[in-house]
């Protein structure tokens, strides 16, 4: 078979090939329906809209790849937003503010792994019950009431350095990073290792307590983290920050391939998932799709997006 | 009991002398957002008040969800409860069935805020209409926008009830008054402020021409935020609802140009007072719908 | 917990003369039980360094169970350990690993989403003066482990997943290979090996008892254990039962040893009733492995299935059972033709599988051993829309006994029974479905000499009275003992059919190289 | 080991007993706390208010133990609510409308089912491709504003008989049902099989692309009659109706002890993990606990529902 079919055939092979087949086709469609698609503005600005979630993502892919599930980012955002914005205030030191609200983010993520690894608390549950509680707390602390959050975090959260807003600049930079981490280290493969099979990885050693309780915490420190950004883009942090983004967060890791029974996925799929739906929100508003109509699109899209990829796959599974 | 000739600050309404005996009234309301301060607050005074009156006003708080459901638990709770009579945030269509249930038991219920547009048997309502308001709201941005360019919609969710009204209040005013006006969207924000930032940006990218935002519920800070930061502040102006703090702050600094209120703590007061009056006296409100007239605060007002 | 009082005088009548020093290992009394049924009573062994123990006993006589508790999978209710003749607790897998020892489970588990060279070093990769993964060197030691346990032709990068299941044994012996044990537990590490496979393999296990490695090895092949142990333990009903040298005994006193009785299963003559055809395939090809194969198989034969690894018998059998499409070609039952879009469709037509690989395609693990057996026959004795519940409580009574399924209770989930017994069970559901053809894929896998004899019988016995049977293996002797034909595949294609007369090791073998 | 002890270590190994045990203690300290609490009245109370997330839970249950997952019940719920008094308004038939909502779940299922078994999409995807798909429709067939919905499908969701309210009935008949399916037909043993192991189960003879699509459409069909009753109780069908259900659906499943992993589960616990969430609410309000303690106490309520249960099963998994 000649060179090029067989480079298609393997990119074929990869889960995460339809949907960026699909955020291409999109791609390419808004430049030609609209004149201000390919403007770098808009493209930097569909970037800083897909950051937040994108770096959440990161988090959750490992998660889900270690074959558990986090359904309290979105209220870890809103409480790690607030007690920044909290400390920040009170004490009057942006440092710890922002240090505060990592490690408000790092904390929910220990309890969370917490729960799973000592008290076999099944994570769906677990995390379940932390999203209830992380979003009491933020409006416990605050009485409901947003606080204001200004400083380096709206310089993270809205900045721009050559034009180029910080918050999609962190985002590359994660996402290098911990493709780095999930491809090159000995964690990040012992994650997939448990992901696959935890019994057997068990058995060759390795600890799977810590693993699992690490994805946790590093998943909870992306969401302290993806408060602050959120928070600093709109110099508030809200208690109700956040709420809702873990479907949108879990979605973007499935969209990019990652297998939700664990032990499946990749850190480049989950950046083109995150960028996907903020493409099409982008494409909403540029094409003026009519209201109900935008609902209706987006379902297909995500449909569309994954099924080439089942069509293709045909008969391999079970 | 001279206690009171006059009606309690921030309310309108006179409690009249208690010759009933205890009653106890059931004020049922949500809590996710600064909007619901006031009206918290409301009920608070309105508890202190009454409590000269031998009368008390629990405040029963439904969540943080503002769903239908929540409405019929709450008021079949208090109902189970054996208040005399409830004050409720009724918000949607699907809980006047409920309302009438109250009522038919000889529980009167007084809605406030905002009620469906399902007729019920309550008591009164007392709130702001959502279409006026959004026509009262379409007024000012056609005054503001000399009657022509673009405006941009960003509405909470598509298909609640409140929100698509204050919407097509000010839409339909505008189509019918103010043609050259041209609507971009409207597109669902789904109350977050986040979210109205994203849209402003975009909106700004695909009409640089825009210069007015409508924001018909949650977030119109965000879109303020997004005007700022897009250095646009003075040439695109953003009005929405609600006097809360991060709404307030823009209205200082001149992103947002508009914001209308629905005197939630008045609402919340007198409603209380009234539905006590009613229990031991038998007064009926003075009519079956007491309109609020939003306050609309513009740049001007805080300077 | 280890109640000291429970040591009993050595009972070693152990085969002396393999090591001067004391035993590296030494258990005493260890007794196990689960939900009050006792799986070992009160177990004495020693292991030296430098010494293979050949580990014998039926299907649920507690071998894997005692393998256990050696390398502390599971704590015993009593008994000792001592290492070097120092009490050890061992209470988790790692203080195993810590005190060196390395144990091949009776069950594939490879991590199939990894590499096999991060298989390979699961738990202790090397990493790099930066804190990454050292990809390289694991590569270079990945290929010195697998050439260490005959397997070089694998390439280590390799996804572990794509591997069939004899190379990832062979991963798996690598893997504890990589760790330098001083006690090497190897539980039927051959039943999925090629006899080139166990070859190589055996050529490890004799390099590392050189080396000073005490092994325990596991199998239900005795001639195995005949040349590669020093000493041989039959383990019955939780206790063992005799200790023999190789050179001083046979294959009959062995058998005898686990299974009390003597008799094992020889070939009968029997006379084929000229009958209907009952599966006619013609030109069959499936996508990409099949090519043109064509034969008859009438009504209550025994027809082998025979050929090297890859030859394509899996994929024959997916094809009939409609578990996989037939690509062109025709296949007819007993004159109608016929082609199966589903497994559903085939089972409804009265064909039935014993799939390759009991854990992947085999058991229900969460299911008890009761609804395992009945999944196949449920809408076979469904009256109406109910099952029939009583039915499966008699039927998995009858098929207990015929088959010999070891079990305190057949509620007890199905991943609770030893190997053996669980593929026993798998048979039995594939029996109860009642089928006309009976497809069996490796059938007889980690079952024990004497329950291996009791199926042939019954798959006579079921032959006699119409049954069809298609049975793939990988074992002459198999095919030898049961066939009354035998088709020989090789690469996909059909390279020759012979009959009982014709049949012998060196044909079939010869005829299996055909096309290689 | 003595009768009594055993039958208590029996119930201690279903994963549903800790959930039970909770349901208990908050239903015991709720009987001193309020007076109101044992009223006739408001027990039925509580029951109403468990009946449609626990209809709809039966058959997301069924999805779970099959290995699959419906994220769209919520807009289902509100897609048949609407076409239901679509019709009836429109034909002035209330058998139209209400068989029309029915089919309408029905045809929401059939389509989430192929999806997965001819598409090979990914059930999580799908179904959240149909959730937005499904609001979308509604939103488009009502222009967003409710539409009056009474007669029958008021009693139903509103009615008593009795003093009981008639969806609290249908509740306990609906789980009766489900649960004799579940467990006596053949249809229902193949359910738990798939979802244990689908290739074996396949392989054993059973129809898994039939089964699969049976389950998703059975979901459909009772969040179709989730949707008719909520709709119903409120005499009025809003678009937005039932949205954010889905993750109130698939908690009471997984509190009853249904295995996200599938192959797990049982009726019995679905129903005691609905009728938690119910009681948590109709605590709140008769303790008149305040909304963000409520959320606090909701979360850990969950998680000592669960936990208890993880506890006792130290060690048990991988
Ligand atoms: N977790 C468990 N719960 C209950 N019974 C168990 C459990 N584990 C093992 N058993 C029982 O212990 C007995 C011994 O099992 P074991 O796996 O040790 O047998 P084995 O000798 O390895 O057999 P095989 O040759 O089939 O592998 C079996 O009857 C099995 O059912
Ligand atoms: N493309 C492939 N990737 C991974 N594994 C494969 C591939 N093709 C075949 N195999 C595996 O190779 C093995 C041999 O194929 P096949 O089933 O045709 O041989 P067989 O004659 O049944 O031999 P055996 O059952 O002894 O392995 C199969 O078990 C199959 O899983
Ligand atoms: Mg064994
Ligand atoms: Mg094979």
């Amino acid at each position: 078979m000649n060179q090029s079919l067989s480079f298609i055939r393997d990119l074929g092979k990869h889960r995460e090939a339809s949907v960026l087949a699909m955020l291409a086709a999109v791609a390419i469609y808004l430049s030609f329906a609209s004149d201000y698609f390919l403007e770098p503005r808009n493209l930097l600005n569909v970037g800083r809209q897909a950051s937040v979630v994108a770096i959440v993502a990161l988090g959750q892919a490992l998660v889900i790849i270690a074959r558990g599930i986090d359904l309290s980012v979105g209220s870890v955002i809103g409480l790690s937003a607030v007690v920044g914005a909290v400390l920040m205030r009170d004490t009057g030191s942006e440092t710890i503010g922002l240090v505060g609200g990592l490690a408000t983010g790092l904390a929910c993520g220990v309890v969370n792994g917490l729960l799973y690894t000592r008290f076999r608390i099944n994570p769906f549950i677990a995390t379940l019950g932390t999203l209830s509680i992380a979003r009491g707390i933020a409006l416990l602390m605050t009485g409901g009431i947003p606080v204001p959050f200004g400083g380096f975090a709206e310089f993270v959260g809205a900045g721009r350095i050559h034009n180029i807003p910080v918050s999609f600049l962190l985002m590359i930079v994660l996402a290098i990073i911990v493709h780095i981490f999930a491809v090159r280290t000995v964690t990040g493969r012992e994650i997939y290792a448990i992901g696959d099979n935890p019994k057997a990885s068990r058995l060759a050693g390795v600890n799977i307590h810590y693993i699992r309780l690490f994805v946790f915490a590093l998943c909870g420190l992306l969401a302290g983290l993806g408060g602050l950004i959120l928070a600093g883009n709109l110099a508030s942090a809200d208690p109700n920050l956040g709420m809702g983004y873990e479907l949108d967060v879990i979605a973007a890791v499935i969209l990019g391939g990652t297998a939700l029974s664990g032990g499946r996925g990749s850190i480049i799929g989950v950046i083109i998932g995150a960028l996907l739906m903020a493409l099409l929100n982008n494409a909403f508003v540029l094409l003026g799709i009519s209201a109900y109509w935008q609902v209706v699109t987006k379902g297909l899209v995500i449909i569309f997006a994954v099924g080439l990829d089942g069509l293709q796959r045909r008969g391999d599974d079970d | 009991m001279p206690a009171a000739a006059q009606a309690p600050e921030g309310g309108t309404v006179v409690a009249v002398e208690n010759t009933k005996g205890p009653i106890k009234i059931a004020f049922l309301s949500f809590q996710n957002n600064p909007f619901w301060t006031p009206v918290t607050e409301g009920a608070k005074a309105a508890n202190d008040y009454l409590s000269k009156f031998n009368a008390t006003v629990d405040f029963v708080d439904l969540g943080d969800e503002l769903s239908a459901e929540a409405v019929v638990a709450g008021i079949e709770g208090a109902l189970a409860k054996n208040y005399s009579g409830i004050v409720v945030v009724p918000i949607f269509d699907g809980t006047a069935r409920i309302i009438n249930e109250a009522t038919d038991e000889g529980v009167p219920v007084f809605n406030i805020i905002a009620e469906g547009a399902a007729p019920s048997k309550r008591l009164a309502f007392i709130g702001q209409d959502a279409t006026s308001a959004g026509k009262q709201i379409g007024e000012y941005i056609a005054r503001k926008m000399n009657g022509n360019g673009k405006l941009g919609v960003i509405t909470g969710y598509f298909g609640a009830t409140q929100h698509t009204q204050r919407m097509n209040g000010a839409l339909g005013f505008l189509k019918a008054n103010h043609p050259d006006i041209e609507i971009v969207g409207p597109f669902e924000n789904k109350d977050k402020a986040e979210s109205a930032y994203s849209l402003v940006q975009d909106m700004m990218t695909a009409n640089p021409d825009l210069s007015m935002v409508y924001v018909t519920a949650g977030g119109p800070f965000g879109a303020a935020k997004a005007v700022k930061d897009l250095g646009l502040s003075g040439k695109v102006g953003v009005v929405g609802f609600d006097h809360t703090p991060d709404n307030m702050q823009y209205l200082k600094t001149g992103e947002m140009v508009g914001l209308l209120d629905q005197a939630p703590y008045q609402q919340a007061l007198d409603s209380s007072v009234m539905l006590y009056n009613y229990l031991v006296a038998g007064t009926e409100p003075r009519s079956k719908i007491i309109p609020v007239a939003g306050k609309l605060l513009t740049p001007e007002d805080v300077q | 917990m280890y109640s000291k009082g429970a040591t009993t005088a050595a009972g070693s009548k152990s085969v002396a003369g393999i090591s001067s020093c004391g035993p590296l290992l030494r258990a005493r009394g260890i007794a196990k039980s689960f939900a009050g049924n006792t799986v070992l009573h009160s177990v004495d062994l020693d292991l030296h360094a430098g010494e293979v123990v050949g580990l014998l006993g039926e299907n649920g006589a507690g071998k894997s169970t005692l393998m256990h508790i050696l390398s502390g999978g599971l704590h015993p209710d009593s008994g000792t350990i001592e290492m070097d003749g120092q009490p050890t607790q061992i209470g988790t897998v790692s203080d195993g690993i810590e005190a060196g020892i390395s144990f091949v489970h009776q069950e594939l588990s490879v991590i199939g989403a990894l590499s096999i060279a991060e298989n390979l070093h699961l738990g202790r990769m090397p990493t790099t003066k930066r804190g990454f993964v050292d990809f390289g060197r694991m590569r270079s030691e990945a290929g010195a482990l697998l050439s260490r346990v005959g397997a070089s032709g694998i390439d280590p990068r390799r996804e572990a997943g794509t591997l069939r299941a004899g190379e990832q044994q062979l991963i798996e012996i690598a893997k504890a290979a990589g760790r330098n044990p001083r006690l090497l537990i190897l539980d039927e590490p051959t039943s999925s090996l090629t006899p080139h496979e166990v070859e190589g393999f055996f050529a490890y296990v004799r390099a590392a008892r050189a080396a000073g490695t005490a092994i325990i090895f596991i199998t239900h092949r005795l001639e195995e254990v005949l040349s590669l142990c020093d000493r041989l333990v039959v383990l019955r009903n939780g206790a063992i039962v005799s200790e023999r040298r190789p050179s001083e005994t046979t294959r009959q006193q062995l058998i005898t040893d686990m299974t009390g009785k003597p008799a094992i299963y020889e070939y009968r003559q029997r006379q084929l009733r000229e009958t209907t055809l009952a599966l006619s395939l013609r030109q069959v090809c499936d996508s990409d492995h099949l090519e043109n194969i064509s034969f008859d198989v009438r009504e209550g034969e025994i027809m082998g299935l025979f050929g090297l690894v890859g030859a394509g018998r899996t994929e024959l059998l997916e094809v009939i059972h409609g578990a996989r499409p037939l690509a062109s070609g025709e296949m007819a039952l007993f004159g109608t033709p016929v082609r199966h879009r589903d497994p559903s469709a085939a089972v409804r037509n009265g064909i039935a599988l014993v799939p390759e690989g009991r854990k992947t395609a085999g058991i229900l693990p969460q299911h008890s051993v009761r609804e395992n057996a009945a999944i196949s026959s449920l809408r076979r004795f469904s009256g109406t829309l109910f099952s029939d519940r009583k039915g499966d409580v008699t039927r998995m009574e009858v098929y207990r006994h015929r088959l010999g399924i070891r079990m305190a209770r057949d509620t007890q989930p199905i991943s609770t029974l030893s190997g053996g017994n669980q593929q026993k069970v798998i048979f039995a559901r594939a029996l109860m479905a009642d089928p006309r053809i009976l497809l069996l894929d490796e059938p007889t896998h980690g079952v024990d000499v004497g329950a291996k004899s009791d199926l042939y019988e019954i798959m006579v016995r079921e032959a006699e009275r119409g049954l069809t049977v298609l049975i793939a293996s990988s074992e002459v002797p198999e095919i030898l003992a049961l066939c009354d034909r035998v088709a020989i595949l090789s690469k996909g294609r059909l390279a020759g059919i012979l009959s009982r007369e014709e049949m012998s090791e060196d044909r079939i073998l010869t005829m299996a190289f055909k096309e290689h």
